[in-house]
Protein backbone atom coordinates (compact mmCIF):
# COMPACT_ATOMS: atom_id res chain seq x y z
CA UNK A 1 0.00 0.00 0.00
CA UNK A 2 1.43 3.18 -0.40
CA UNK A 3 0.98 5.99 2.17
CA UNK A 4 0.49 9.52 2.30
CA UNK A 5 1.19 12.18 5.06
CA UNK A 6 -0.69 15.57 4.79
CA UNK A 7 0.14 19.41 6.82
CA UNK A 8 1.31 18.50 10.44
CA UNK A 9 1.14 14.79 10.24
CA UNK A 10 3.20 14.63 7.22
CA UNK A 11 5.93 17.21 9.74
CA UNK A 12 5.91 14.83 12.78
CA UNK A 13 5.90 11.85 10.87
CA UNK A 14 8.92 13.68 8.47
CA UNK A 15 8.00 12.32 5.21
CA UNK A 16 5.89 12.54 2.71
CA UNK A 17 4.72 9.05 1.75
CA UNK A 18 6.27 5.44 2.48
CA UNK A 19 4.98 2.28 1.25
CA UNK A 20 3.86 -0.58 3.72
CA UNK A 21 3.26 -3.86 2.95
CA UNK A 22 -0.78 -5.45 3.27
CA UNK A 23 -0.91 -7.79 5.71
CA UNK A 24 -4.25 -10.02 6.68
CA UNK A 25 -3.34 -8.15 10.55
CA UNK A 26 -4.53 -4.46 8.60
CA UNK A 27 -7.76 -5.17 8.38
CA UNK A 28 -9.13 -1.03 8.74
CA UNK A 29 -7.37 2.07 8.53
CA UNK A 30 -7.34 2.11 12.34
CA UNK A 31 -4.27 -0.88 12.25
CA UNK A 32 -2.28 0.50 9.95
CA UNK A 33 -2.62 3.56 12.38
CA UNK A 34 -1.42 1.49 15.36
CA UNK A 35 1.27 -0.27 13.36
CA UNK A 36 2.25 3.59 12.83
CA UNK A 37 2.11 4.71 16.43
CA UNK A 38 4.00 1.60 17.97
CA UNK A 39 6.93 2.83 15.95
CA UNK A 40 7.44 5.89 18.42
CA UNK A 41 9.03 9.25 17.56
CA UNK A 42 7.33 11.18 15.27
CA UNK A 43 4.47 8.46 14.52
CA UNK A 44 3.61 8.22 17.97
CA UNK A 45 2.94 11.41 18.18
CA UNK A 46 1.13 11.94 15.04
CA UNK A 47 -0.90 8.84 15.47
CA UNK A 48 -1.73 9.26 19.74
CA UNK A 49 -4.96 11.24 19.08
CA UNK A 50 -6.99 9.90 16.77
CA UNK A 51 -9.62 12.24 17.08
CA UNK A 52 -7.48 14.98 15.18
CA UNK A 53 -6.53 12.94 12.55
CA UNK A 54 -8.78 12.31 9.44
CA UNK A 55 -8.57 9.13 6.38
CA UNK A 56 -9.19 9.08 2.95
CA UNK A 57 -8.26 5.45 1.08
CA UNK A 58 -8.36 5.63 -2.70
CA UNK A 59 -8.78 9.38 -2.41
CA UNK A 60 -12.04 8.89 -1.06
CA UNK A 61 -13.13 10.38 2.61
CA UNK A 62 -12.93 7.35 5.18
CA UNK A 63 -14.11 6.67 8.41
CA UNK A 64 -11.33 5.36 10.81
CA UNK A 65 -12.77 1.48 10.81
CA UNK A 66 -12.49 1.20 6.93
CA UNK A 67 -10.93 -2.04 5.59
CA UNK A 68 -7.52 -2.02 3.77
CA UNK A 69 -6.28 -4.05 0.83
CA UNK A 70 -3.01 -4.47 -0.69
CA UNK A 71 -2.71 -1.73 -3.70
CA UNK A 72 -4.83 0.63 -1.66
CA UNK A 73 -3.66 4.45 -1.26
CA UNK A 74 -4.05 5.75 1.99
CA UNK A 75 -3.71 8.89 3.42
CA UNK A 76 -3.45 10.34 7.11
CA UNK A 77 -4.55 13.87 7.59
CA UNK A 78 -5.75 16.84 9.57
CA UNK A 79 -9.27 18.14 9.50
CA UNK A 80 -9.74 20.19 5.97
CA UNK A 81 -9.14 23.38 6.27
CA UNK A 82 -9.51 25.14 2.17
CA UNK A 83 -11.31 27.84 0.75
CA UNK B 1 -23.27 21.19 -17.28
CA UNK B 2 -19.74 20.31 -16.75
CA UNK B 3 -17.62 21.99 -14.41
CA UNK B 4 -13.56 23.93 -14.71
CA UNK B 5 -11.99 22.89 -11.64
CA UNK B 6 -8.30 24.03 -11.76
CA UNK B 7 -5.74 24.10 -8.87
CA UNK B 8 -2.65 26.24 -9.41
CA UNK B 9 -0.22 28.42 -8.09
CA UNK B 10 -1.10 31.52 -10.45
CA UNK B 11 -3.50 33.93 -9.36
CA UNK B 12 -6.32 34.47 -11.12
CA UNK B 13 -9.01 36.92 -13.38
CA UNK B 14 -12.38 36.82 -11.89
CA UNK B 15 -13.61 39.13 -15.22
CA UNK B 16 -11.76 36.31 -16.96
CA UNK B 17 -13.61 33.11 -15.52
CA UNK B 18 -17.11 34.93 -15.24
CA UNK B 19 -16.32 35.61 -19.31
CA UNK B 20 -15.24 32.29 -19.93
CA UNK B 21 -18.42 30.99 -18.18
CA UNK B 22 -21.11 32.89 -19.54
CA UNK B 23 -19.95 32.96 -23.49
CA UNK B 24 -22.18 31.28 -25.81
CA UNK B 25 -25.02 30.79 -23.03
CA UNK B 26 -27.78 32.90 -23.79
CA UNK B 27 -30.12 31.17 -21.27
CA UNK B 28 -27.72 32.28 -18.63
CA UNK B 29 -29.10 34.91 -16.46
CA UNK B 30 -27.31 35.26 -13.09
CA UNK B 31 -23.51 34.46 -12.05
CA UNK B 32 -22.92 34.47 -8.58
CA UNK B 33 -19.60 34.88 -7.46
CA UNK B 34 -17.40 33.77 -4.50
CA UNK B 35 -13.71 35.05 -3.82
CA UNK B 36 -11.57 34.41 -1.05
CA UNK B 37 -8.76 36.48 0.22
CA UNK B 38 -6.11 35.99 2.37
CA UNK B 39 -7.29 38.45 5.64
CA UNK B 40 -4.75 40.20 7.21
CA UNK B 41 -5.18 42.63 10.28
CA UNK B 42 -4.52 40.63 12.98
CA UNK B 43 -0.52 40.04 12.93
CA UNK B 44 -1.20 37.37 9.68
CA UNK B 45 1.63 37.97 6.90
CA UNK B 46 1.08 34.96 4.72
CA UNK B 47 -0.63 31.40 4.09
CA UNK B 48 0.92 28.42 2.30
CA UNK B 49 -1.34 25.97 0.97
CA UNK B 50 -0.77 22.53 0.45
CA UNK B 51 -3.47 19.88 -1.13
CA UNK B 52 -3.48 16.59 -2.01
CA UNK B 53 -3.11 16.18 -5.47
CA UNK B 54 -5.69 13.93 -7.42
CA UNK B 55 -7.85 13.63 -4.67
CA UNK B 56 -8.56 17.30 -4.68
CA UNK B 57 -9.39 17.50 -8.22
CA UNK B 58 -11.96 14.54 -7.83
CA UNK B 59 -13.28 15.51 -4.33
CA UNK B 60 -14.24 18.88 -5.63
CA UNK B 61 -15.37 17.41 -9.36
CA UNK B 62 -17.84 15.20 -7.21
CA UNK B 63 -18.86 18.57 -4.97
CA UNK B 64 -19.97 20.21 -8.45
CA UNK B 65 -21.79 17.47 -10.05
CA UNK B 66 -23.79 17.33 -6.14
CA UNK B 67 -24.43 20.76 -7.33
CA UNK B 68 -25.79 20.36 -10.66
CA UNK B 69 -27.97 18.04 -9.47
CA UNK B 70 -29.49 19.68 -6.99
CA UNK B 71 -29.97 22.93 -8.74
CA UNK B 72 -30.14 23.84 -12.76
CA UNK B 73 -27.04 25.84 -13.55
CA UNK B 74 -25.66 26.63 -17.09
CA UNK B 75 -21.74 26.56 -15.80
CA UNK B 76 -19.58 25.97 -12.86
CA UNK B 77 -16.03 27.32 -12.61
CA UNK B 78 -13.92 26.49 -8.93
CA UNK B 79 -10.13 27.80 -8.53
CA UNK B 80 -8.27 27.33 -5.65
CA UNK B 81 -5.00 28.42 -5.35
CA UNK B 82 -1.55 26.66 -3.64
CA UNK B 83 1.65 27.17 -2.13
CA UNK B 84 2.27 30.39 -0.63
CA UNK B 85 -0.10 34.17 -0.33
CA UNK B 86 0.21 36.96 1.43
CA UNK B 87 -2.36 39.04 2.96
CA UNK B 88 -4.68 40.84 0.19
CA UNK B 89 -4.09 37.72 -2.39
CA UNK B 90 -7.05 35.89 -3.66
CA UNK B 91 -7.44 32.19 -2.63
CA UNK B 92 -10.67 30.58 -4.17
CA UNK B 93 -12.94 31.86 -6.68
CA UNK B 94 -16.20 29.98 -6.84
CA UNK B 95 -18.38 30.94 -9.63
CA UNK B 96 -21.60 29.75 -10.85
CA UNK B 97 -23.80 30.53 -13.85
CA UNK B 98 -27.61 30.01 -13.61
CA UNK B 99 -30.90 31.15 -14.95
CA UNK B 100 -32.08 32.17 -12.20
CA UNK B 101 -30.64 34.30 -9.43
CA UNK B 102 -31.68 32.18 -6.62
CA UNK B 103 -30.14 28.88 -8.10
CA UNK B 104 -26.91 31.06 -8.36
CA UNK B 105 -26.48 32.26 -5.08
CA UNK B 106 -27.76 29.00 -3.73
CA UNK B 107 -24.85 27.15 -5.21
CA UNK B 108 -22.13 28.94 -4.85
CA UNK B 109 -22.86 29.03 -1.08
CA UNK B 110 -23.44 25.58 -1.09
CA UNK B 111 -19.76 25.00 -3.13
CA UNK B 112 -17.67 27.12 -0.92
CA UNK B 113 -19.16 25.82 2.40
CA UNK B 114 -18.34 22.44 0.64
CA UNK B 115 -14.50 23.43 -0.30
CA UNK B 116 -14.30 24.48 2.86
CA UNK B 117 -15.15 21.20 4.88
CA UNK B 118 -14.35 18.45 1.68
CA UNK B 119 -11.99 19.33 -0.78
CA UNK B 120 -7.89 18.09 0.58
CA UNK B 121 -6.57 21.38 1.35
CA UNK B 122 -4.31 22.71 4.51
CA UNK B 123 -3.43 26.21 5.24
CA UNK B 124 -0.40 27.20 7.24
CA UNK B 125 -0.12 30.35 8.82
CA UNK B 126 3.11 33.23 9.22
CA UNK B 127 2.30 35.45 11.70
CA UNK B 128 5.70 37.07 13.61
CA UNK B 129 8.11 34.77 11.80
CA UNK B 130 6.49 31.47 12.91
CA UNK B 131 4.47 29.38 11.09
CA UNK B 132 1.69 27.40 12.45
CA UNK B 133 -1.54 25.07 10.88
CA UNK B 134 -4.81 26.12 11.24
CA UNK B 135 -7.66 24.37 12.48
CA UNK B 136 -10.74 23.06 11.10
CA UNK B 137 -13.70 25.30 12.06
CA UNK B 138 -16.56 24.06 13.91
CA UNK B 139 -18.52 27.20 11.98
CA UNK B 140 -17.65 25.81 8.33
CA UNK B 141 -18.91 22.28 9.42
CA UNK B 142 -22.01 23.80 10.60
CA UNK B 143 -22.26 25.70 7.17
CA UNK B 144 -21.95 22.28 5.47
CA UNK B 145 -24.03 20.57 7.85
CA UNK B 146 -27.16 23.48 6.76
CA UNK B 147 -27.59 21.47 2.93
CA UNK B 148 -28.18 17.89 4.35
CA UNK B 149 -31.75 17.26 3.62
CA UNK B 150 -33.51 14.66 5.94
CA UNK C 1 -18.33 51.86 4.74
CA UNK C 2 -19.36 54.07 1.80
CA UNK C 3 -21.01 52.34 -0.75
CA UNK C 4 -20.14 52.91 -4.76
CA UNK C 5 -23.35 53.32 -6.85
CA UNK C 6 -23.81 53.88 -10.36
CA UNK C 7 -26.59 54.12 -12.40
CA UNK C 8 -24.97 54.25 -16.38
CA UNK C 9 -25.52 53.37 -20.02
CA UNK C 10 -21.74 51.85 -19.70
CA UNK C 11 -21.04 48.21 -19.52
CA UNK C 12 -18.73 47.47 -16.31
CA UNK C 13 -16.23 45.02 -15.62
CA UNK C 14 -15.93 42.99 -12.48
CA UNK C 15 -12.77 42.86 -12.05
CA UNK C 16 -11.92 45.98 -11.73
CA UNK C 17 -15.09 46.76 -9.79
CA UNK C 18 -13.80 44.08 -7.14
CA UNK C 19 -10.53 45.26 -7.10
CA UNK C 20 -11.18 48.84 -6.52
CA UNK C 21 -13.56 47.26 -3.49
CA UNK C 22 -10.92 45.43 -2.28
CA UNK C 23 -7.65 47.60 -2.40
CA UNK C 24 -6.25 48.80 0.80
CA UNK C 25 -8.65 46.60 2.73
CA UNK C 26 -6.28 44.44 4.59
CA UNK C 27 -9.38 42.84 6.65
CA UNK C 28 -11.45 41.83 3.35
CA UNK C 29 -11.48 37.90 3.61
CA UNK C 30 -14.71 37.73 1.19
CA UNK C 31 -15.87 39.18 -1.73
CA UNK C 32 -19.29 38.02 -3.34
CA UNK C 33 -20.70 39.53 -6.54
CA UNK C 34 -23.79 39.03 -8.38
CA UNK C 35 -23.97 40.10 -12.34
CA UNK C 36 -27.14 39.98 -14.17
CA UNK C 37 -27.70 39.65 -17.80
CA UNK C 38 -30.15 40.23 -20.26
CA UNK C 39 -31.13 36.44 -20.75
CA UNK C 40 -32.19 35.23 -24.03
CA UNK C 41 -33.59 31.70 -25.39
CA UNK C 42 -36.97 32.37 -25.47
CA UNK C 43 -37.41 34.94 -28.28
CA UNK C 44 -36.27 38.00 -26.43
CA UNK C 45 -33.86 39.64 -28.28
CA UNK C 46 -32.93 42.74 -25.82
CA UNK C 47 -34.56 44.89 -22.77
CA UNK C 48 -34.39 48.61 -22.22
CA UNK C 49 -34.16 49.93 -18.98
CA UNK C 50 -35.62 53.43 -17.88
CA UNK C 51 -35.40 54.54 -14.49
CA UNK C 52 -36.49 57.75 -12.05
CA UNK C 53 -32.90 59.97 -12.38
CA UNK C 54 -32.48 61.08 -8.47
CA UNK C 55 -34.93 58.41 -6.64
CA UNK C 56 -33.01 55.59 -8.04
CA UNK C 57 -29.63 56.93 -6.76
CA UNK C 58 -31.41 57.82 -3.43
CA UNK C 59 -33.41 54.20 -3.15
CA UNK C 60 -30.22 52.40 -3.83
CA UNK C 61 -28.01 54.22 -0.98
CA UNK C 62 -31.16 53.43 1.58
CA UNK C 63 -30.75 49.89 0.47
CA UNK C 64 -26.68 50.01 1.21
CA UNK C 65 -26.81 51.76 4.15
CA UNK C 66 -29.56 49.48 4.87
CA UNK C 67 -26.96 46.25 4.39
CA UNK C 68 -24.13 47.98 6.24
CA UNK C 69 -25.97 48.03 9.53
CA UNK C 70 -27.20 44.42 9.17
CA UNK C 71 -23.65 43.06 8.24
CA UNK C 72 -20.09 43.91 9.01
CA UNK C 73 -18.66 44.71 5.79
CA UNK C 74 -15.93 46.68 4.01
CA UNK C 75 -17.32 47.86 1.10
CA UNK C 76 -20.51 47.59 -1.49
CA UNK C 77 -20.80 48.49 -5.04
CA UNK C 78 -23.78 48.69 -6.91
CA UNK C 79 -23.73 49.24 -11.20
CA UNK C 80 -27.01 49.10 -12.87
CA UNK C 81 -27.35 49.56 -16.32
CA UNK C 82 -29.88 51.74 -18.20
CA UNK C 83 -30.71 51.93 -22.25
CA UNK C 84 -31.23 49.47 -24.97
CA UNK C 85 -29.42 46.24 -23.92
CA UNK C 86 -29.39 43.14 -25.68
CA UNK C 87 -29.69 39.65 -24.72
CA UNK C 88 -26.19 38.40 -23.28
CA UNK C 89 -25.66 41.49 -21.97
CA UNK C 90 -24.66 42.38 -18.44
CA UNK C 91 -27.27 44.59 -16.63
CA UNK C 92 -26.11 44.79 -12.73
CA UNK C 93 -23.46 44.22 -10.53
CA UNK C 94 -24.02 43.61 -6.82
CA UNK C 95 -20.63 43.42 -5.32
CA UNK C 96 -20.38 42.99 -1.38
CA UNK C 97 -16.62 42.60 0.62
CA UNK C 98 -16.86 41.25 4.56
CA UNK C 99 -14.10 40.14 6.81
CA UNK C 100 -16.23 36.76 6.56
CA UNK C 101 -18.19 34.95 3.62
CA UNK C 102 -21.60 34.62 5.44
CA UNK C 103 -21.99 38.14 5.33
CA UNK C 104 -20.76 39.03 2.28
CA UNK C 105 -23.44 36.78 0.73
CA UNK C 106 -26.44 37.04 2.67
CA UNK C 107 -25.35 40.93 1.98
CA UNK C 108 -25.25 40.50 -1.91
CA UNK C 109 -28.68 38.26 -1.91
CA UNK C 110 -30.29 40.94 0.32
CA UNK C 111 -29.28 44.38 -1.97
CA UNK C 112 -30.78 41.97 -4.94
CA UNK C 113 -33.78 41.04 -3.81
CA UNK C 114 -34.23 45.04 -2.54
CA UNK C 115 -33.23 46.55 -6.01
CA UNK C 116 -35.72 44.34 -7.50
CA UNK C 117 -38.50 45.25 -5.41
CA UNK C 118 -37.44 49.09 -4.33
CA UNK C 119 -35.13 50.62 -6.72
CA UNK C 120 -37.36 52.52 -9.38
CA UNK C 121 -36.24 50.68 -13.09
CA UNK C 122 -38.51 49.41 -15.45
CA UNK C 123 -37.75 47.12 -18.15
CA UNK C 124 -39.19 46.65 -21.76
CA UNK C 125 -38.95 43.86 -23.54
CA UNK C 126 -37.87 43.37 -27.27
CA UNK C 127 -39.23 40.11 -28.97
CA UNK C 128 -40.69 39.85 -32.25
CA UNK C 129 -40.18 43.13 -32.96
CA UNK C 130 -42.87 44.32 -30.68
CA UNK C 131 -42.27 46.30 -27.51
CA UNK C 132 -43.73 44.95 -24.04
CA UNK C 133 -43.20 46.55 -20.37
CA UNK C 134 -42.42 43.69 -17.99
CA UNK C 135 -44.48 42.87 -15.22
CA UNK C 136 -43.50 42.49 -11.70
CA UNK C 137 -43.15 39.11 -10.37
CA UNK C 138 -44.30 37.97 -7.26
CA UNK C 139 -41.46 35.81 -6.59
CA UNK C 140 -39.43 38.87 -5.91
CA UNK C 141 -41.58 40.10 -3.52
CA UNK C 142 -41.26 37.21 -1.91
CA UNK C 143 -37.77 36.86 -1.96
CA UNK C 144 -37.12 40.86 -0.51
CA UNK C 145 -40.13 39.61 2.20
CA UNK C 146 -37.56 37.04 3.46
CA UNK C 147 -35.90 39.80 5.09
CA UNK C 148 -38.31 41.47 7.33
CA UNK C 149 -37.85 40.58 10.88
CA UNK C 150 -40.71 40.45 13.27
CA UNK D 1 -46.68 70.12 -8.22
CA UNK D 2 -44.20 68.65 -10.35
CA UNK D 3 -46.02 65.11 -11.68
CA UNK D 4 -43.84 62.38 -13.14
CA UNK D 5 -44.88 59.80 -15.07
CA UNK D 6 -42.58 56.45 -15.95
CA UNK D 7 -42.79 53.51 -18.09
CA UNK D 8 -46.40 52.57 -19.45
CA UNK D 9 -47.71 55.23 -17.53
CA UNK D 10 -45.40 57.78 -19.44
CA UNK D 11 -46.60 56.05 -22.71
CA UNK D 12 -50.67 56.27 -22.08
CA UNK D 13 -50.47 59.99 -20.45
CA UNK D 14 -48.34 60.88 -22.99
CA UNK D 15 -45.82 63.19 -21.73
CA UNK D 16 -43.02 62.46 -19.04
CA UNK D 17 -43.93 65.56 -16.68
CA UNK D 18 -46.56 68.32 -16.13
CA UNK D 19 -46.57 70.59 -13.38
CA UNK D 20 -50.13 70.91 -11.56
CA UNK D 21 -51.39 72.98 -9.17
CA UNK D 22 -51.82 72.22 -5.59
CA UNK D 23 -55.06 72.83 -4.35
CA UNK D 24 -56.71 72.00 -0.50
CA UNK D 25 -59.12 69.73 -2.40
CA UNK D 26 -55.92 67.39 -3.15
CA UNK D 27 -54.75 66.25 -0.36
CA UNK D 28 -53.85 62.51 -1.11
CA UNK D 29 -51.76 60.83 -3.71
CA UNK D 30 -55.62 59.30 -4.39
CA UNK D 31 -57.16 63.13 -5.10
CA UNK D 32 -54.34 63.61 -7.77
CA UNK D 33 -55.07 60.41 -9.33
CA UNK D 34 -58.80 61.36 -9.16
CA UNK D 35 -58.33 64.36 -10.92
CA UNK D 36 -55.83 63.03 -13.78
CA UNK D 37 -58.27 60.13 -14.33
CA UNK D 38 -60.94 62.45 -14.93
CA UNK D 39 -59.53 63.72 -17.94
CA UNK D 40 -60.10 60.95 -19.93
CA UNK D 41 -58.06 59.84 -23.32
CA UNK D 42 -55.15 57.96 -21.98
CA UNK D 43 -55.07 59.56 -18.89
CA UNK D 44 -58.36 57.89 -17.92
CA UNK D 45 -56.16 54.68 -19.45
CA UNK D 46 -53.47 54.99 -16.77
CA UNK D 47 -55.39 56.20 -13.31
CA UNK D 48 -58.39 53.55 -14.04
CA UNK D 49 -57.01 50.49 -12.05
CA UNK D 50 -54.59 51.87 -9.27
CA UNK D 51 -53.71 48.18 -7.86
CA UNK D 52 -51.57 48.49 -10.73
CA UNK D 53 -50.04 51.77 -9.86
CA UNK D 54 -47.62 52.43 -7.38
CA UNK D 55 -46.60 56.14 -6.57
CA UNK D 56 -43.82 58.55 -4.75
CA UNK D 57 -43.60 61.52 -3.14
CA UNK D 58 -40.54 63.45 -3.25
CA UNK D 59 -38.24 60.56 -4.26
CA UNK D 60 -39.85 57.95 -1.47
CA UNK D 61 -42.03 55.52 -1.94
CA UNK D 62 -45.84 55.86 -0.57
CA UNK D 63 -49.15 54.25 -0.17
CA UNK D 64 -51.79 56.36 -2.37
CA UNK D 65 -53.23 57.73 0.57
CA UNK D 66 -49.94 59.84 1.13
CA UNK D 67 -51.02 63.55 1.91
CA UNK D 68 -49.57 65.85 -0.62
CA UNK D 69 -48.28 69.75 -0.05
CA UNK D 70 -47.40 72.63 -2.45
CA UNK D 71 -44.20 71.71 -4.01
CA UNK D 72 -43.75 68.19 -3.99
CA UNK D 73 -42.79 65.90 -6.64
CA UNK D 74 -45.20 63.26 -7.09
CA UNK D 75 -44.74 59.96 -9.60
CA UNK D 76 -46.78 57.67 -10.99
CA UNK D 77 -45.20 54.45 -11.93
CA UNK D 78 -46.20 50.25 -12.35
CA UNK D 79 -44.35 47.82 -9.84
CA UNK D 80 -40.75 48.24 -10.59
CA UNK D 81 -38.64 45.82 -12.54
CA UNK D 82 -34.77 46.14 -11.77
CA UNK D 83 -32.38 44.47 -10.96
Amino acid sequence: MNVLYFAWVRQKVGRSEETIEHTPELRTVSDLAALLRARGGGYAGAFTDMSRLRAAVNQVHVALDAPLSSGDEVAFFPPVTGG
Amino acid sequence: MSANIHIQAEDFDVSDEVEALTADQPTTGAVATFTGYVRGGDGLTALTLEHYPGMTEREIAHIAADAAKRWSLTGVTIIHRIGRLEVGERIVLVAVASAHRGAAFEACEFLMDYLKTRAPFWKQEERDGANDWVDAKETDDAAAERWRKP
